[in-house]
């Protein structure tokens, strides 16, 4: 297998999802991660996979009144609303910091419509330091958002072909779990072109106040990540596993090394770490060391080799 | 501006009143970069429930790498902090957000209504260091009674500057709030107000300082999931009909930015 | 509205599923309360709303192999695979003791064909101290059992029709949460002719030992349970009750009186405490107490006042 | 069998070994009800995680509502009781399941393997009190090695009983598995043998007493919930093509009722 960059050697951690060459699976999760500078006084950037910055959308969104969070039990809900600096925004004044970074910069997009998923998409394209495009069909918090490409394979299937069409780097379809076969979503987004899809977005949830009786976000529903969905996360992979061929990278309550190597045991390709960030913000830097650890002392030949080993009697 | 996470030894723990407690914490990096009015997020869990840190201010620090904290009893995060012992150690990371903008060369009235003071004993520290004389210099302590505001007087009276504390029982210092209080002040207009406390004191402060065409500099809450920018959970309108996110556009502000309901 | 029994006529805590008179909303959910007897010790049974007894297949069933449960971040995943005692064995053995406790027994029921659903609810017509059944069509732990049942909405109302046509008590139907729309399921289980729908049950999920690097459960995926699943549960039953007419009853991380509250809240008519009688066995009772406890301090004339009263501006 | 469930408080924490504790809990009902090989299940976080409680043997009871348990940690639940201090409070509820089915007329010869040594305490106190004599009945206790075998010496000798240790690396009494010295010891036939530890050792006491003909009560584990028959989560294959439930069919089993891989 061919690299970008032979830091580190041993142990080899170094994993492919199409064309993009990573020189481990850790990738920090869209919305999570800002937009990285905010993590660069509290980890070492450069160690990561890569880094999935807060989902662009065509024009700069507000995002949803507060409040936005919420607190669950091992979890929480959030109704950001999107709030991003739009494709314009985003290249004028974040790029460039990110070009520095010397780790590849996955832009996280989303649209209402197919059209915009396509104008992004153009409008990315060339712009020096995007080293894939992960797409969001799944983000519960818009009413109007993602929601319905995420649940209907076809919708799925045909925002995926477009965006393809029109990237020149790898493009990463990121699945809704709120759906009851997730699996058929994924092959319809293979037969779409995607390089790789990535899972879970967040459960669609809700939380409320009970002494004002008022729903606790102003959104009235939000998503649920954190802890609390691994379960359901581990199994949504591992189906989606044994449906595609292209890479799953898997997301979803990764706090350790041990998460992460579940996930990758469970067939994922790669992995990326999400509301962990906020508790411990270089979770990411340890969750590399941890896999690193755990490859020498298992003596794997590369971390690729535990990809997909679940043992099933 | 650089900020540190660090697990800090507990060296001291006050029970200030039956539900006030200040922790002294051993938080070298922490302390030697933190400036009045900004905070750091601890985790009160060992397991992960509450999964969130919590934000609490930095209430002093002193030579020696020493960080206090200042807090309330008020749910399950400060509870947990409130079982701590000397001896253990809690996660922070810190300095956070943008602190109180010092104007050296301009009285300064400070104002902390509540837990809203916890922020306040660094500030007056500095200010008092800046200055040569702090002498026309004011702080405003409020609480609801005797027992929350006494156990903190000592510290502020040793500042140099003029100490007031009153209760909205009467039980200490003055009876009233503090928005009353600051009339009777007679303030210079261009002293700026430096203030923590209940949305409801802060929005009279703001009306106050409006009217007398002073400033007037807020230290706000809000939710918080990372306390450091990379969620946008912390949002609050602001009065441009846009919002600013508490944790890292704040957590003070000049009083006319924000909107007061 | 009439009553079975007017013990503590107030705090009024009554609610009506159906024809089914419930003292209070508070019910023990299937598999979860055992068949009641476990718990006699530890609590008083005739405090309680309803008793809901573990699923009842046609034929005995020795159910999975272990392990069937595993802990995961608040929350549990089971496998159990539906052991139970047949609908024979439960008349004959475990009946005459649940007549005896002076709570309505909910008897909750499941199959792999909907014959088979017909045949327990024709065995159990005119059994006495059955006062309802509750038609699991969204157990997710066989893997030939409900879920198809419950993620198709004409599958749904067809059981649902069956079973209504040949029972003489009240029929709830239990929903699968593991669908795109739980809401739409249930306006069809309403149009099947339920006169019930109490949701959710357990969301699929998985967990991996790294260690040996197989699935911790014999049955690979499970049933996800407990607090985690709380924000899922309580946006389901608020869909839920805004679509269908009929009372809906909330299941899902209820731990405390608090938690049941806001599915009250959020629209349901009665609520089933479930893993929480795993952790305190007396847990139901607390809630029942606790609900009391909040009618009395909110003066409402009684808890139905409380139904569906979440605030939106 | 009567249940009950307390609030009990933590009146002595012994440090056994590094990571062997001993809880003496005032838990007047349960201690009261309780009966050699039953169990508790503890709640051993304050928040939901871990949110199940975790089943614990019950070590000793003594007059006055005492009730010990021996553990070792293991893993976040029992790192959390270990962190549990004195005046503190635990949840437990039991006494739980079946226990050791005790045959005063005959011959006893008690086996306890590492932690599988925890109810055999209260079992050979029982025995002690039932019979006249206990000179004719054994304990054995083998263990890795001195540090986990040596502090519950004193307690077993005291008993009156012919007490034999034995550790895998020799470093205390005998060298060797016990199911090695039992061969030794040369057995009446009618002794009954109640035994609790490692799988190994118990189907290697079940082949012996097999062979022997004699009869072998084991006391076997299994992940839990509840702890008291709701969850069926506890079952184990036995010898029918059934299975078991650990939590109220056992803990305590005839071993020929249970399959040995
Ligand atoms: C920048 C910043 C600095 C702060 N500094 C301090 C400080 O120095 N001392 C101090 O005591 N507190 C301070 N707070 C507030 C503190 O963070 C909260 O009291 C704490 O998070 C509550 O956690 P808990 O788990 O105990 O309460 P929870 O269990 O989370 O909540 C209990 C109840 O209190 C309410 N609540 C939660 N957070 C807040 C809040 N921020 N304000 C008002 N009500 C709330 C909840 O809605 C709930 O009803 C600060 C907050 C911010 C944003
Ligand atoms: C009826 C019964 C009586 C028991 N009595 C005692 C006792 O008297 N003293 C004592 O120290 N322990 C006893 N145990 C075992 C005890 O319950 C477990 O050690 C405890 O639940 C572990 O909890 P944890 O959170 O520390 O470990 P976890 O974090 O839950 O698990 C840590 C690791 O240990 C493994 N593990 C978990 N439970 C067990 C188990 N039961 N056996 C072996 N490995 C396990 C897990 O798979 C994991 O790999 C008993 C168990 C049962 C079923
Ligand atoms: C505050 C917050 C904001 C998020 N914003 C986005 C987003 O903009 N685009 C997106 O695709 N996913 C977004 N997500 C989902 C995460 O990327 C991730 O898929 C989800 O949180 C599950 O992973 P976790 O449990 O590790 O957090 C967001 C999650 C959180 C908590
Ligand atoms: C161990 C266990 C066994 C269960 N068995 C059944 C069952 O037999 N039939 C059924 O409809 N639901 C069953 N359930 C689902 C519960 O009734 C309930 O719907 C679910 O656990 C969610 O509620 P909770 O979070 O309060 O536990 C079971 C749940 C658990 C944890
Ligand atoms: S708290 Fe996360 S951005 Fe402010
Ligand atoms: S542990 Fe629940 S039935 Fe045994």
């Amino acid at each position: 297998m061919e690299v970008v960059r032979d830091r580190d050697p041993y142990p080899d951690l170094r994993v492919k999802i199409g064309a993009l060459h990573l020189q481990n699976p850790v990738m920090t999760a869209s919305g999570t991660f800002g937009y990285a500078r905010e993590f660069a006084n509290l980890m070492n950037l450069h160690r990561l996979g890569a880094v999935i910055v807060k989902g662009i959308s065509l024009e700069p969104r507000l995002g949803n009144p507060p409040p936005r969070i919420v607190e669950t039990a091992c979890g929480m809900l959030n109704a950001i609303g999107l709030e991003n600096v739009g494709v314009e925004g985003f290249i004028a004044e974040k790029m460039e910091y990110l070009r520095g970074i010397d780790v590849p910069v996955i832009v996280n997009i989303l649209g209402d419509t197919i059209e915009e998923y396509e104008l992004i998409t153009e409008r990315l394209a060339g712009v020096e330091g995007v080293a894939a495009i992960e797409v969001n069909i799944s983000c519960p918090n818009v009413k109007k958002g993602g929601v319905a490409f995420g649940t209907d394979p076809k919708m799925a299937a045909a925002v995926t072909g477009s965006v393809v069409e029109r990237s020149e780097v790898p493009v990463i379809v990121k699945l809704s779990p709120n759906v009851s076969d997730i699996a058929a979503v994924a092959a319809a987004v293979e037969d779409g072109g995607a390089d790789g899809v990535s899972l879970i977005n967040t459960l669609i949830g809700m939380a409320i106040d009970l002494r004002s009786r008022r729903p606790s976000l102003a959104n009235v529903i939000g998503g649920l990540s954190g802890p609390a969905i691994k379960p359901v996360a581990l199994r949504m992979v591992y189906q989606v596993a044994r449906r595609v061929s292209i890479p799953v990278i898997g997301i979803g309550g990764i706090d350790t090394a041990e998460d992460a190597l579940e996930f990758i045991v469970a067939g994922a390709t790669a992995i990326q770490v999400g509301t962990a960030n906020f508790i411990n913000p270089r979770v990411s830097e340890d969750v590399v060391d941890g896999i690193g650890e755990f490859v020498k002392k298992e003596k794997l030949p590369s971390i690729r080799d535990l990809v997909g080993t679940l043992q099933l009697e | 501006m650089s900020q540190y996470q660090e697990n800090a030894t507990i060296i001291r723990y006050e029970q200030l009143s039956e539900d006030n407690i200040r922790l002294t914490l051993q938080a070298d990096a922490i302390a030697a970069a933190a400036r009045p009015g900004q905070f750091v997020m601890i985790k009160t869990a060992t397991g992960k429930d509450p999964i969130l840190r919590r934000p609490f201010s930095i209430h002093q620090t002193s030579s020696g790498g020493r960080l206090q904290i200042l807090f309330k009893i008020i749910g399950r995060g400060t509870n947990l902090l409130a079982h701590s012992r000397v001896g253990e150690s809690l996660s922070l990371f810190g300095p956070l957000g943008h602190g109180f903008d010092i104007k050296t060369e301009r009285p300064a009235c400070i104002v902390g209504g509540g837990m809203g003071i916890a922020p306040m004993l660094f500030l007056a520290k500095r200010i008092c260091r800046l200055k040569k004389d702090a002498a026309g210099d004011t702080i405003l302590f409020g609480g609801r009674t005797q027992t929350e505001v006494e156990p903190l007087v000592r510290d502020f009276q040793q500042m140099g500057m003029r100490f007031m504390a009153a209760t909205d029982d009467g039980s200490y210092g003055q009876q009233g709030f503090v928005t009353e209080i600051i009339q009777k002040l007679k303030l210079p207009r261009e002293t700026v107000i430096y203030a923590c406390g209940p949305e409801a004191m802060l929005k009279q402060l703001h009306i106050y300082t409006q009217v007398k065409e002073m400033e007037c500099q807020v230290s706000v809450e809000s939710v918080m999931a990372c306390g450091m920018g990379a969620c946008l959970g912390c949002n609050i309108p602001a009065h441009d009909g846009h919002y600013v996110h508490v944790c890292y556009e704040g957590p003070v502000f000049h009083a006319k930015e924000l909107v007061w309901k």
